[in-house]
C-alpha cells in the first residue's frame, strides 16, 4: 500500500499542470497531535475529522499528506501519508526526539487541487521509560505473583526440611553411576543440542556437576562430547570444577570433555562410534534433543548401556520413554537440579513452582466456574480477575 | 508355536529393519491413488494467501535442512507458488545454518518458474548465529540483523526493501520449519510484535504445535507429508510436482507394516507370558 | 574472584534484560540490541575453540599412536580442505571435477556440502525410519495401563493419518485420530508446557539471583 | 561439472554411513571422519564469514571501535545513538573467549559466558512467562457446558459432544499439572488425579510416536524414491 502513496505528489503535480478547473475541498478539521504513548520515541499520534468533501460528487477527496515542520511560520515538509477515510495516524518519519514539532494536513481532491488544516503543536516526540499498556501490566503482576512466591520459598526454604515426591529418574542417576563404576566402564554424557540459551542445557550443566563429582570420587571415566561450542566451554570449566572439588584435579582428563561438531548428523555419527567402540555402562542425554534422541538411544541400546533421558522437547521424551529405562518427563528435568542438590534454596523453589501451578489450576477453575455462573456475577466479579491477569 | 513367539520377541533388529524397507519398496511399484481431504488448519493459510492484494509483503521464513526436504519441501514450493502467483511480494530470512542454502536455492528456483525479480518482487536476507536475537531485533527493523543481504547487497538499495521498517510492514509471517527455531517465531515475533502467524512443520512437531493452532498464536498449521499433500491439492499442482500426493500413497503401507510388528510383538509377548 | 565478577556480570545482564522488555525507550533498546549482537561475536568465538579442540584432540591421537588414529589423519585432513576451498579466492580453479575456491556455486567448497554433508544427512535421517520400526517393536508391549496407553494412541494415530485408515475402517479413525490430537493430546500438551514453563522461569530466576551456579564450574 | 567423482563419493558415503546399521566397521569409521571432517570445516568458514567478520568489521564491530574511536565519535555526533561503544565490548568480550587457549589466564573467559548467559536468563524470565504461562491459562478457560445451535435451534447432541470435548480438556490440563506436583506426596484422591494425569502424558506421548512414525517413513520413502526414480530409473 505504501509504495503508492509515495507517488500521489507526482500524481498530483502531473494533475495540477494539465487540470483546467479545480474545486479546492474543504480542510480536515480538528487536527490533534501528540507524542505517542509507550513506543521508543521519534513518534507523534495525528488524530483529526475528515474533510466533508471526501464523499462528494465532483472531484471528491482522495488522499491526505501529512506535512510537519520545526516551527510555525517555517517550511511545512511533508513527511506521510494517509488514504481518504482514516481520522488517524501515527507518523513516524523524520522526527527526531527532543524537537518540538508543528504538523498540518493538506486534504488532496481528485482534480489535485488541495487544501491545508490548521497548524496543530507544537509536539515534542519523546521515549517513555515505562510501558503502561495493560498487556505489560498484566506481566507485571504476573511476576509479582510467581516471582513473589519462588522468592518466598526461597527464604522460607532453611528453616524446615521440605518434602519432594520421588523421581525415578533421579534416583537412576546415582545407580547408574554405581553401575559404571561396578563394570569399570565409562559414564557418557550428551547435554542434548541446544545452546547455552535453553533453559533444558542450563539444568543439564547442574546435573552433570553432580555427575562429575561423584566419577571423580569413584574414579570411573566420564566422557562428555559436545555439540554447541559455548556449551562445550562451559562442560569443560563444569566437570573440571567438580574433580577439582572432590579433590582429584590430577584425575581430569581435558580429553574427555571435547567439542566434536556443530552438525547435527556428523555429531550423532560421532557418538554412536563412540558408544559402540568404549561400550560405556551409562548414558546420559540431558536437555535439548532433536531427532537424534531415537539414534542415541537405539544405538545405546544395542551397545548394552543403561539409559537415562530428559528434555523439554515434548516429541523426544515420547521416544526416550520408549528406548530409554528412565526418562524424566518435563519439568522432573528442571527439578533435577534441586533434587539432587538438596540444597534448600533449590527446594525451596521447586515449591515455589508447586505454588505457582496452585494458582494456574486455581484461575483455570474460577474460569470455568465463572463461565457456568449468572452472567452479572461473571461479569463483575471474575471479569475482574480476567482483565487484571490475562490478556485477551 | 510357543518356541517361534521366543525366538520372534529375541529377533535381531536387522531383521526388523529389513521388513521396513521391503515394506516400502514394493507399494512403489503399484500407485493406487487414495483421497486426502484438506483439514481446517492447512486451509486457513491457503485461505489468508488467497486474501491478499497484490504489492502486499509476507515474511517467509524457511528452516529446514536438506534432512527434512521430504517432508517440507513440497509444503514451501506450493506456498511460494502460490504467493507468487498473487503476486504478493516475499522477505525472506534463513536462520537455520543447515538450510541458508535451501532457502536460497528454493526462493530462487520458484521465483524463475513465477518470472519474479530478485529485489522488487523477493529479497532474501540470510542467516545470523542466535536466530532468537535476529527474530527480536528484526522486530525492531530488518537492517539491525542485516544491512546487508545474502548477497552482500545494501538492503537500502533493494527497491523492495523501500518503505519496508520491520514486521508490522508485512501481513503475516510464515515459517517453513524443522527446528525448534518455530518456538523463536512464536515467542518474539508473534508474542512481542503481535503479527499473526503460520507454521509448515513436519509431522513430528504437529503435535508440538497444535496446541499453539489451538490457543490462536498460530492462524495456520501444516503438519508433514499430510499437511503438504492437502497444500499442494488446493493450489492445484499436478503431476510430477505433487511429490507429497504421490508419496502419500506408499505412507499407508508403510504405517500397515509398523502395526503389523506391533501386533506381532504383542502376540509373542503375551503368549510366551502366560506360560511362566 | 573468578568467580565473583562473572556472577556480578551475569546478574547485571540479567537483570537489565528482564526490565527492558517493559522499556519503550531507545537508549535500553539500543543497549538491548548490542548486547545480541556481543552474544553473536561470543558465540562465533566459542566455534573458533570447539575447532582448536577437535583438532587438538585427533593430534594427541595421532602423537600417541591410539587404535584407530589413522581415521583422525582423514578427519584433519578434510577439514583442513574444507575449510581452504572455503577461503580461496573464487578465481583459483582447483580442476574440473573439483571447481572453484570460495564460496560461490560450483566451487569446491559448495561441492563438498552438496554432494558430501547433503546425501549423508539426508541418510541419516532416513535410516531413523528403521529405528523407529525397531523401537515400536521391542517396547511397544501391552505390559500396564500406561504402555498400553502409549501403544493404542500411537496405532490410532498412525492409522488414522494416512488415507488408507479413513479408506479401509471409514472416517471415524481418522476422526478419532484428529480427536486425540486436538483435545487429550493439546491437554496433556498444556500441562508439559506450563510445567516446563514454571521451571525455566524457576532456573532463571535463580541464574539472575546468582543460586543456580552450576555453569561457573563444580557448583560452590 | 559435479561429475562421477563427486556422485560416487556421495554414494560411498550414504553407504558407508548405512553400514553401521549392521555393525561398526572400518569403512563406518572412514566416512564419519569424512563426515565430521568436512562438516566442521564447513561451519568454520560459514560462522566466519556470516557472523564474525561481519561484526566485527564495517561500522558495526572492531575495526570500527578502533578506527574511529568511540569517544571521540560521541563528542562529534553528540548522540549516543551512534557510539561505538558496544562494539568495542564485543570484541573485548571475544577476545576474552579466546583467553581460553592460556592456560594462566583462561579463567577470564567465564566473563564472557557470564555475558552471554545472564542476558539469555533475563530475557527468558518475561518470555516463559508471557508465552507458556499466561498464554495457556487463557485457553484453559472453557466452558462444561457448551451449548451449540444448529440453525438457531439448540442441537443436544453437539452440546453434548463439545461439553465433553470442553470437559476431557480441562480435566487432563489441570490433572496433567497435578502430575507435576513435586511437593506433595501422590497418594489418595491427589495420588488417583495424578494417575490419571499421566494417563494423559501416555496418550500425548503415543499420540506424538504415531506422529513421528509418518515423518520419518516420509524420509525415508523420499529416499527410496531417490534411488529407484531418479538414480536406477526403475520408476516412470
Amino acid at each position: 500500500m505504501r509504495k503508492p502513496l509515495i507517488l500521489f505528489p507526482l500524481v498530483f503535480l502531473f494533475l495540477f499542470v494539465f487540470a483546467s478547473a479545480q474545486t479546492p475541498p474543504t480542510p480536515v478539521d480538528s487536527l490533534q497531535a501528540v507524542d505517542t504513548p509507550d513506543d521508543a520515541g521519534g513518534q507523534v499520534d495525528l488524530t483529526w475529522k475528515p474533510s466533508p468533501d471526501e464523499g462528494r460528487a465532483v472531484s471528491p477527496v482522495i488522499g491526505y499528506q501529512i506535512l510537519a515542520a520545526p516551527a510555525a511560520d517555517s517550511t511545512f515538509v511533508p513527511i506521510g501519508t494517509a488514504s481518504a477515510g482514516a481520522t488517524s495516524v501515527t507518523a513516524k518519519d523524520r522526527l527526531e526526539n527532543g524537537r518540538p514539532y508543528y504538523f498540518k494536513i493538506r486534504a488532496y481532491a481528485m482534480d489535485s487541487s488541495y487544501a491545508e488544516s490548521e497548524v496543530a503543536g507544537p509536539v515534542v516526540p519523546k521515549g517513555s521509560w515505562w510501558n503502561t499498556k495493560p498487556a505489560y501490566l498484566r506481566i507485571v503482576i504476573w511476576m509479582v505473583f510467581v516471582v513473589g512466591f519462588i522468592l518466598y520459598n526461597i527464604r522460607k526454604a532453611g528453616k524446615k526440611e521440605l518434602y519432594i515426591r520421588p523421581i525415578a529418574g533421579i534416583d537412576a542417576i546415582d545407580e547408574g553411576i554405581g553401575r559404571a563404576t561396578e563394570m569399570g566402564r565409562p559414564i557418557l554424557f550428551i547435554c542434548g543440542l541446544g545452546d547455552a540459551a535453553q533453559a533444558a542445557t542450563l539444568a543439564a550443566f547442574s546435573v552433570l556437576g553432580r555427575v562429575a563429582q561423584k566419577t571423580a570420587q569413584y574414579q570411573t571415566r566420564l566422557i562428555v562430547p559436545c555439540y554447541e561450542p559455548i556449551v562445550f566451554t562451559i562442560c569443560q570449566d563444569i566437570v573440571k570444577g567438580a574433580y577439582l572439588n572432590a579433590g582429584r584435579p590430577e584425575a581430569y582428563n581435558e580429553k574427555d570433555v571435547f567439542f566434536v561438531v556443530y552438525d547435527q548428523f556428523p555429531y550423532v555419527a560421532a557418538v554412536n562410534g563412540i558408544m559402540l567402540r568404549e561400550k560405556p555402562a551409562t548414558n546420559f542425554y540431558l536437555g535439548q534433543f532433536y531427532a537424534e534422541s531415537l539414534m542415541l538411544a537405539e544405538t545405546g541400546f544395542e551397545a548394552g548401556s543403561i539409559q537415562i533421558a530428559g528434555t523439554d522437547q515434548l516429541i523426544q521424551m515420547s521416544f526416550f520413554i520408549v528406548a530409554c529405562d528412565f526418562t524424566l518427563i518435563g519439568e522432573e528435568l528442571f527439578a533435577a537440579s534441586a533434587y539432587l542438590s538438596k540444597e534448600p534454596e533449590q527446594v525451596g523453589s521447586i515449591k515455589g513452582q508447586d505454588w505457582g501451578k496452585v494458582i494456574f489450576a486455581g484461575l483455570s477453575i474460577l474460569g470455568v466456574v465463572s463461565v457456568l455462573l449468572d452472567e452479572n456475577l461473571r461479569v463483575h466479579f471474575f471479569g475482574f480477575f480476567r482483565k487484571l491477569m490475562l490478556n485477551e | 508355536m510357543k518356541e517361534f513367539f521366543q525366538k520372534l520377541l529375541k529377533i535381531d533388529r536387522r531383521w526388523i529393519f529389513l521388513i521396513t524397507g521391503v515394506a516400502i519398496v514394493i507399494p512403489f511399484f503399484f500407485f493406487i491413488g487414495l483421497p486426502i481431504k484438506a483439514t481446517r488448519e492447512v486451509r486457513a493459510l491457503y485461505d489468508a494467501v488467497e486474501a491478499l492484494k497484490p504489492g502486499d509483503v509476507v515474511f517467509y521464513a524457511p528452516e529446514y535442512d536438506p534432512a527434512t526436504i521430504p517432508e517440507v519441501q513440497p509444503m514451501a514450493h506450493a506456498f511460494l507458488r502460490q504467493v507468487f502467483r498473487k503476486n504478493v511480494r516475499v522477505v525472506a530470512t534463513g536462520l537455520f545454518q543447515l538450510g541458508v542454502a535451501l532457502a536460497e536455492q528454493d526462493l530462487t528456483l520458484m521465483a524463475k518458474e513465477m518470472g519474479k525479480k530478485y529485489g522488487e518482487d523477493y529479497v532474501f536476507l540470510g542467516y545470523k548465529p542466535y536466530p532468537e536475537q535476529v527474530i527480536l531485533n528484526m522486530g525492531e527493523d530488518f537492517r539491525k540483523s542485516f544491512p546487508t543481504d545474502y548477497y552482500g547487497n545494501d538492503v537500502n538499495a533493494l527497491p523492495m526493501m523501500r518503505g519496508l521498517k520491520n514486521y508490522s510492514d508485512t501481513k503475516m509471517i510464515v515459517s517453513m520449519t524443522a527446528v525448534s527455531g518455530a518456538d523463536y517465531w512464536i515467542r518474539s515475533a508473534h508474542g512481542r510484535y503481535n503479527i499473526p502467524l503460520a507454521l509448515g512443520v513436519t509431522a513430528v512437531m504437529a503435535t508440538d504445535y497444535y496446541t499453539y493452532y489451538q490457543s490462536g498464536q498460530l492462524f495456520a498449521l501444516m503438519g508433514g507429508l499430510k499437511g503438504a499433500a492437502e497444500y499442494e491439492q488446493m493450489v492445484g499442482i499436478k503431476g510430477k510436482a505433487a511429490k507429497a500426493t504421490l508419496r502419500m500413497d506408499i505412507q499407508s503401507f508403510a504405517h500397515l507394516a509398523i502395526i503389523i510388528l506391533v501386533i506381532l510383538g504383542n502376540l509373542a509377548y503375551f503368549a510366551t507370558r502366560e506360560k511362566k | 574472584m573468578r568467580k565473583e565478577i562473572p556472577l556480578v556480570i551475569m546478574v547485571a545482564c540479567g537483570v537489565f534484560m528482564a526490565i527492558q522488555f517493559f522499556v519503550p525507550h531507545e537508549l535500553p533498546a539500543l543497549i538491548y540490541q548490542n548486547l545480541n549482537k556481543t552474544v553473536q561475536v561470543v558465540g562465533a568465538v566459542a566455534l573458533v575453540l570447539g575447532i582448536v579442540s577437535l583438532l587438538s584432540l585427533h593430534f594427541a591421537k595421532i602423537n600417541r599412536r591410539q587404535p584407530g588414529y589413522g581415521y583422525s589423519y582423514i578427519l584433519i585432513a578434510f577439514f583442513f580442505m574444507m575449510a581452504a576451498s572455503g577461503f580461496l579466492p573464487a578465481k583459483v580453479n582447483l580442476g574440473s571435477f573439483l571447481g572453484t575456491g570460495d564460496r560461490v556455486e560450483g566451487s569446491f567448497y559448495l561441492n563438498l556440502y552438496n554432494y558430501v554433508l547433503t546425501p549423508v544427512q539426508a541418510t541419516m535421517f532416513a535410516l531413523l525410519a528403521f529405528f523407529i520400526a525397531s523401537a515400536a517393536f521391542r517396547a511397544f508391549r501391552a505390559r500396564s495401563v500406561i504402555a498400553t496407553l502409549l501403544l493404542l494412541t500411537a496405532i490410532i494415530v498412525m492409522i488414522g493419518r494416512v488415507p488408507i485408515g479413513p479408506f479401509v475402517l471409514g472416517d471415524w479413525i481418522s476422526d478419532l485420530a484428529d480427536w486425540i490430537m486436538a483435545v487429550p493430546n493439546a491437554a496433556a500438551k498444556r500441562a508439559v508446557i506450563v510445567g516446563v514453563g514454571l521451571g525455566i522461569l524457576s532456573l532463571s530466576l535463580k541464574m539472575v539471583l546468582g543460586i543456580e551456579r552450576a555453569w561457573l564450574g563444580g557448583g560452590r | 561439472m559435479p561429475g562421477m567423482v563427486s556422485l560416487t563419493l556421495a554414494g560411498f558415503l550414504t553407504l558407508g554411513i548405512m553400514s553401521f546399521v549392521y555393525k561398526d566397521n572400518p569403512i563406518y569409521k572412514f566416512c564419519e571422519s569424512i563426515f565430521i571432517g568436512v562438516s566442521a570445516g564447513y561451519y568454520f568458514v560459514l560462522i566466519f564469514y556470516q557472523s564474525l567478520l561481519p561484526q566485527l568489521t564495517d561500522k558495526i564491530g572492531l575495526t570500527g571501535a578502533l578506527t574511529d574511536s568511540a569517544l571521540a565519535y560521541y563528542r562529534q555526533s553528540g548522540s549516543l545513538a551512534s557510539v561505538q561503544w558496544f562494539n568495542l565490548i564485543a570484541a573485548v568480550l571475544g577476545m576474552m573467549m579466546l583467553m581460553r587457549l592460556l592456560p594462566k589466564i583462561g579463567w577470564i573467559s567465564r566473563w564472557p559466558l557470564a555475558f552471554v548467559i545472564g542476558s539469555i536468563a533475563g530475557l527468558k524470565l518475561i518470555g516463559e512467562l508471557q508465552t507458556n504461562i499466561m498464554t495457556q491459562i487463557q485457553k484453559s478457560i472453557l466452558p462444561l457446558w457448551a451449548p451449540q445451535y444448529v440453525d438457531g435451534s439448540l442441537s443436544l447432541a453437539a452440546s453434548i459432544g463439545q461439553s465433553l470435548t470442553n470437559i476431557v480438556l480441562v480435566g487432563g490440563i489441570l490433572t496433567g499439572v497435578i502430575y507435576f506436583f513435586f511437593s506433595k506426596e501422590h497418594k489418595g484422591v491427589f495420588g488417583g488425579a495424578a494417575r490419571v494425569g499421566i494417563w494423559f502424558l501416555m496418550v500425548t506421548f503415543g499420540a506424538a510416536f504415531g506422529l513421528t512414525v509418518m515423518s520419518r517413513m516420509s524420509l525415508l520413502i523420499a529416499r527410496i524414491d531417490f534411488l529407484l526414480r531418479d538414480w536406477l530409473h526403475l520408476l516412470g
